[in-house]
């Protein structure tokens, strides 16, 4: 059978399948749950500096079963509280990734070096959120501020730290070299894309918030073209996120170039169940395609054939 | 996934307690909830207390968007999002409901379910005060044997309605007993059935955001309150650390229940 | 009965649904087959200097019926032959937009002048195509670009001028501003957006370019979500495009604030009859909403509320 | 939508001309095409020459991509989109088919599908040379009548399968006439079948893309041919100005046929 053990930024994960950040990811058991489901390892719901409430509700809107909007504003209870969240997961042998975010390069070192004392095994920087007074979207879609609060993050911690890149951007392939020369160990994408949702009986859009973002299977032909240009630009791993569901659509970001991924609006429309589905369909399914391992078939859609231009067409 | 529709009709339950009607397609069972949109206000999670295509929730004054709720006049649009969550068991024979303020409009459609089917049904309903008091009638003309209990005495026995369950559980053998209300409550009622080998079932309320299992909001222990509840059997829910201690804020945050 | 028509700029239109650039767009038979289904009007193929192949085969690839991939290249028999297709559509009565595409503002101006000439009552400059050699994506992601080839454009011609946004940014609304100061009579949005999709058991992208463009119902709350930003920020008219299939869906555009809408892949879902489908079904629903007009429904949805944050939340 | 499938068998069905094999699962009926593509190279339509769950494409050389194809293995992967577009009635029971080189692929299923019905089918084939015939065995022992005609003479008549198809119109009564060919050759076959008054049907070629009736590539005058196409009745299509004249070539311009 094909070995499915995954190395990210010198993490061992006994399998490619991370939660995905913001999907059960507030309290500990829950990241316990997920892992006892099946799950490589978990990513923490985005912790920053003080406990916010997130938006109010409605939150989210469902298409079908097809997408996923949401705007839930990032709550969290804060980098304060949080470190017993993390240590429940850490107790029950959970290899948890710690995801922060903050409005500023220093905010980010700051609420980093926090996390990192709460035992995480590597930080994903959520560079894809931008309701931080004063600096807005520009955190994340400007590769000046993205290197910069790499960088910060980079010198504050010891720990591996990974940048995670919005698709909301010309170019993502900017984004992510800024991140590797800011001392990113790695890159995740993607997160969601800015959407809405209309209701034309209350003339109103449905989400408390206006605008949010699109995830599920409608994101995953985007994410994997984000995934595939970065592979061809970046040296360090990527690990890819959107709209993975099955074991073949984890596979396709495996060969686009994703070393491990991360799964979330799955876990709404099919149960956290998914992260067993997974782990255990991925070493057969390997062996079908003729693959030795899930290594082996990181980047394999790249292997000798003239690489696409970058060009978007139509 | 969201329905759009109309309030059919509001009935002022009690000085503090609105039931609103309106008609929903959806296939729905004693014990599930819906997500209740206020359009420009918030999104809550409310039991249905009517189940049946001429659906319907019934809205105690908590907070500012509940109190708000009970204000809406006739004709208002409301969205639906669901029903969602798990279900009572209505095979069993002998059943108790063990109601505490609100906690009592989760139960009138399960009883009357299992009334319909030829259970017994015996409810136990708890208020602040007698005009607090929730569905008796409703569930009187149902067939159910009623027994209720104030704070304040102003009817039935002066107490906590956990001490008329207690005394009711000794007195006769149920099969099973519902209970829905503040979780210090019900985990009187778990001890209760404990002590007579009754098996106990909680509808629990946590805050709720998704109600698809994936926001975390709703976490109880390793549950989500939302798909894997809010019908639990007590077992697996009395004995968490959180249950009537703890429950968690907008922000994730494990506060004093 | 609410009255259909639509007034995008200054053009009337018996109805709001335009034929989407790209689809049913290189023969004059095919947009008089669009109109005569129902269609208000038609955008043609985007027609360049020279005639163009266009990529090879596999062109398109579907995902369920919420979505569509396709890079073809931008295929199209130039800016010469193509003025029989017009002229063909135009003895027919059919109202027909020309879209342009060129690789600067030099090359746009010249071919919006000739495709004037054929008697089209405005153009769209496809400013989200990027393969023109030399300029590469920045055509239409870059502000300064978009207002300079705008510029160009409008000083070439005098029928109205429409600018085509990509979703593939950061901040659409510093393009349609940008538009805007160029002289745009408005702008149309949104294109594709820049996906991919790769086949597991031959372990490569199945689009002979590799990267490709979404459409469809996937992209129809990010389409949403672009022109709800649009509108709270532009004086000009909107055209709304991407994932149109329903009244429904048409109607939440205008809510948004889209004065017109285009319809493309829904074409390929459901045929040409959704043009019948769609005007048949429009003063019905107008009605039944309370709108007097679809000109009443336009924007409605920003009407009394407090506007929602800019922010992507998650 | 697409599958992959491997090639189960190749047979050489003239100098110019192979039959692949697969197995693929979709229903398909006599008249319909799939997207055959070849990984790493272009995809192409081909008519199904086979339909049922073990469908074959039949492929002539032409240009760059057809001749590519004619040189892969048994075991080569495939994607396969489709069936796609218009069948051929079976319902006829006097069928003349008219088939000119590699456009007698889409016609052998159809044959053998009305022969199977008790249908009574003439075949009219037409080549170059006596070996590019294509189905004659096959047609035949199915329990078609055969007639052929090649430009060379080396066997039957010698000249143009039109000719044939003319005679054998006059001769006897069909109730449709099938056909697939040059256009110029098809033109001819519906101006000889409306001499007769007996009905023709073509199936057309045109330059795809997308097969969705989407991108206008294989437009011709009104009609799509993905969609509209590929079988059409004969009046539909011989009146346009464009048929046998031009087609559009990959950039969408109208270029002489
Ligand atoms: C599955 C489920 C079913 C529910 N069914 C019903 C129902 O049928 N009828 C009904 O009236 N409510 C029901 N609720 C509770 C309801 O969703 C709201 O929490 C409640 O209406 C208060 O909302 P608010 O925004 O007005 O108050 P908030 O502003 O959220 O809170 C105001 C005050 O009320 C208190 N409070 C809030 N919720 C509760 C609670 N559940 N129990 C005790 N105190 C509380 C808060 O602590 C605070 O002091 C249900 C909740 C869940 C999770
Ligand atoms: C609905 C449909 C069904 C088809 N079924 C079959 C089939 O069953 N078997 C089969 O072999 N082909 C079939 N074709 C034709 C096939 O799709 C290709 O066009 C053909 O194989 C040539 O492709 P190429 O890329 O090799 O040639 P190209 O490089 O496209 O062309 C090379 C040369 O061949 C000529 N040529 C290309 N296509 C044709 C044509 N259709 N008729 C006459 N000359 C042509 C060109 O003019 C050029 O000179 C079908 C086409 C359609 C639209
Ligand atoms: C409800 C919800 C909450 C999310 N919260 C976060 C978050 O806090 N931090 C973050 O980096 N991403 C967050 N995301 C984005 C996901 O981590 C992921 O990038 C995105 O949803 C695409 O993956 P999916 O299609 O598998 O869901 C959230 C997504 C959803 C649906
Ligand atoms: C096959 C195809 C070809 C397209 N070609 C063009 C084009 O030439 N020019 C252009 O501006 N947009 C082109 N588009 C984009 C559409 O006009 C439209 O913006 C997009 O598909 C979203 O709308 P839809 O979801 O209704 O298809 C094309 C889209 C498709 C699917
Ligand atoms: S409310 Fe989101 S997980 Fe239950
Ligand atoms: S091949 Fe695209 S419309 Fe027929």
């Amino acid at each position: 059978m094909a070995a499915v053990e995954a190395n990210l930024a010198g993490i061992r994960l006994r399998n490619p399948f991370l939660l995905a950040s913001g999907i059960w990811g507030e309290s500990g058991e829950s990241l316990r749950g997920a892992y006892e489901a099946g799950a490589g390892g978990v990513v923490t719901k985005s912790i920053g500096a003080v406990p916010r409430d997130g938006y109010p509700n409605p939150t989210v809107e469902t298409f079908e079963s097809w997408g996923m909007l949401n705007a839930m504003g990032l709550p969290n209870p804060g980098i304060v509280e949080y470190p017993q969240e993390v240590a429940r997961a850490r107790a029950a042998g959970v290899p948890v990734i710690g995801s922060v975010f903050a409005g500023d390069a220093d905010g980010f070192a700051d609420v980093g070096r926090r996390m990192e004392s709460t035992g995480v095994l590597a930080l994903e920087l959520n560079l894809s959120c931008p309701h931080a007074k004063g600096l807005g979207s520009e955190v994340g879609s400007d590769p000046g501020e993205v290197e910069r609060v790499v960088r910060a993050v980079v010198r504050a911690v010891k720990i591996p730290v990974l940048a995670k890149l919005t698709p909301n951007t010309a170019d993502v392939v900017a984004l992510g070299l800024a991140a590797e020369r800011g001392g990113a160990a790695g890159v995740s994408a993607i997160n969601t894309l800015r959407a809405m949702s209309i209701d034309v009986t209350l003339r109103r859009p449905v989400l408390a918030n206006g605008l949010g973002g699109l995830s599920g299977a409608a994101v995953k032909p985007v994410g994997l073209a984000v995934v595939w240009q970065l592979f061809d630009a970046l040296t360090v791993p990527i690990v890819g996120i959107g709209g993975i569901r099955t074991v073949d659509d984890s596979i396709a970001y495996a060969l686009a170039g994703a070393r491990a991924v991360e799964v979330g609006t799955a876990v709404a429309f099919g149960g956290v169940g998914v992260f067993g589905e997974l782990s255990r369909g991925l070493p057969g399914r390997l062996d079908e395609l003729g693959f030795r391992s899930w290594e082996d078939a990181v980047g394999a859609a790249h292997a000798g054939r003239s690489r696409p231009t970058s060009s978007v067409p139509s | 996934m969201r329905q759009i529709v109309r309030v059919t009709e509001r009935v002022q339950e009690t000085p503090s307690t609105v039931t609103l009607r309106f008609d929903h397609a959806g296939a729905a069972a004693p014990g599930q909830f819906v997500m209740l949109w206020l359009p420009g206000d918030d999104e809550l999670p409310m039991s249905l207390s009517w189940v049946g295509d001429r659906k319907g929730v019934t809205v105690k004054a908590m907070g500012d968007t509940s109190r708000r709720i009970l204000d809406i006049p006739v004709g208002t649009r409301l969205g639906v999002r669901g029903p969602y969550g798990t279900k009572f068991d209505l095979s069993r024979q002998r059943v108790l409901l063990v109601g505490g303020g609100s906690g009592t409009a989760v139960l009138a459609p399960a009883a009357e379910a299992a009334l319909a089917q030829g259970a017994h049904v015996t409810a136990a309903l708890g208020a602040t005060t007698a005009n607090e008091l929730l569905f008796e009638d409703r569930l009187r003309s149902a067939g159910a044997k009623i027994a209720v209990a104030t704070d304040d005495g102003t009817v039935g026995h002066h107490g906590f309605v956990t001490e008329l369950a207690d005394r009711l559980l000794h007195e006769a053998t149920f099969d099973v007993v519902w209970t829905c209300g503040p979780e210090k409550m019900m985990r009187k009622v778990a001890d209760s059935g404990r002590s007579v080998g009754a098996p106990v079932v909680f509808s629990v309320e946590r805050h709720m955001k998704c109600a698809l299992g994936m926001c975390d909001a709703c976490s109880l222990g390793p549950f989500h309150v939302c798909v894997d509840g809010p019908v639990f059997p007590a077992e697996q829910i009395a004995r968490l650390d959180e249950f009537g201690r703890f429950k968690r804020d907008p922000s994730g945050r494990l506060v004093a229940a």
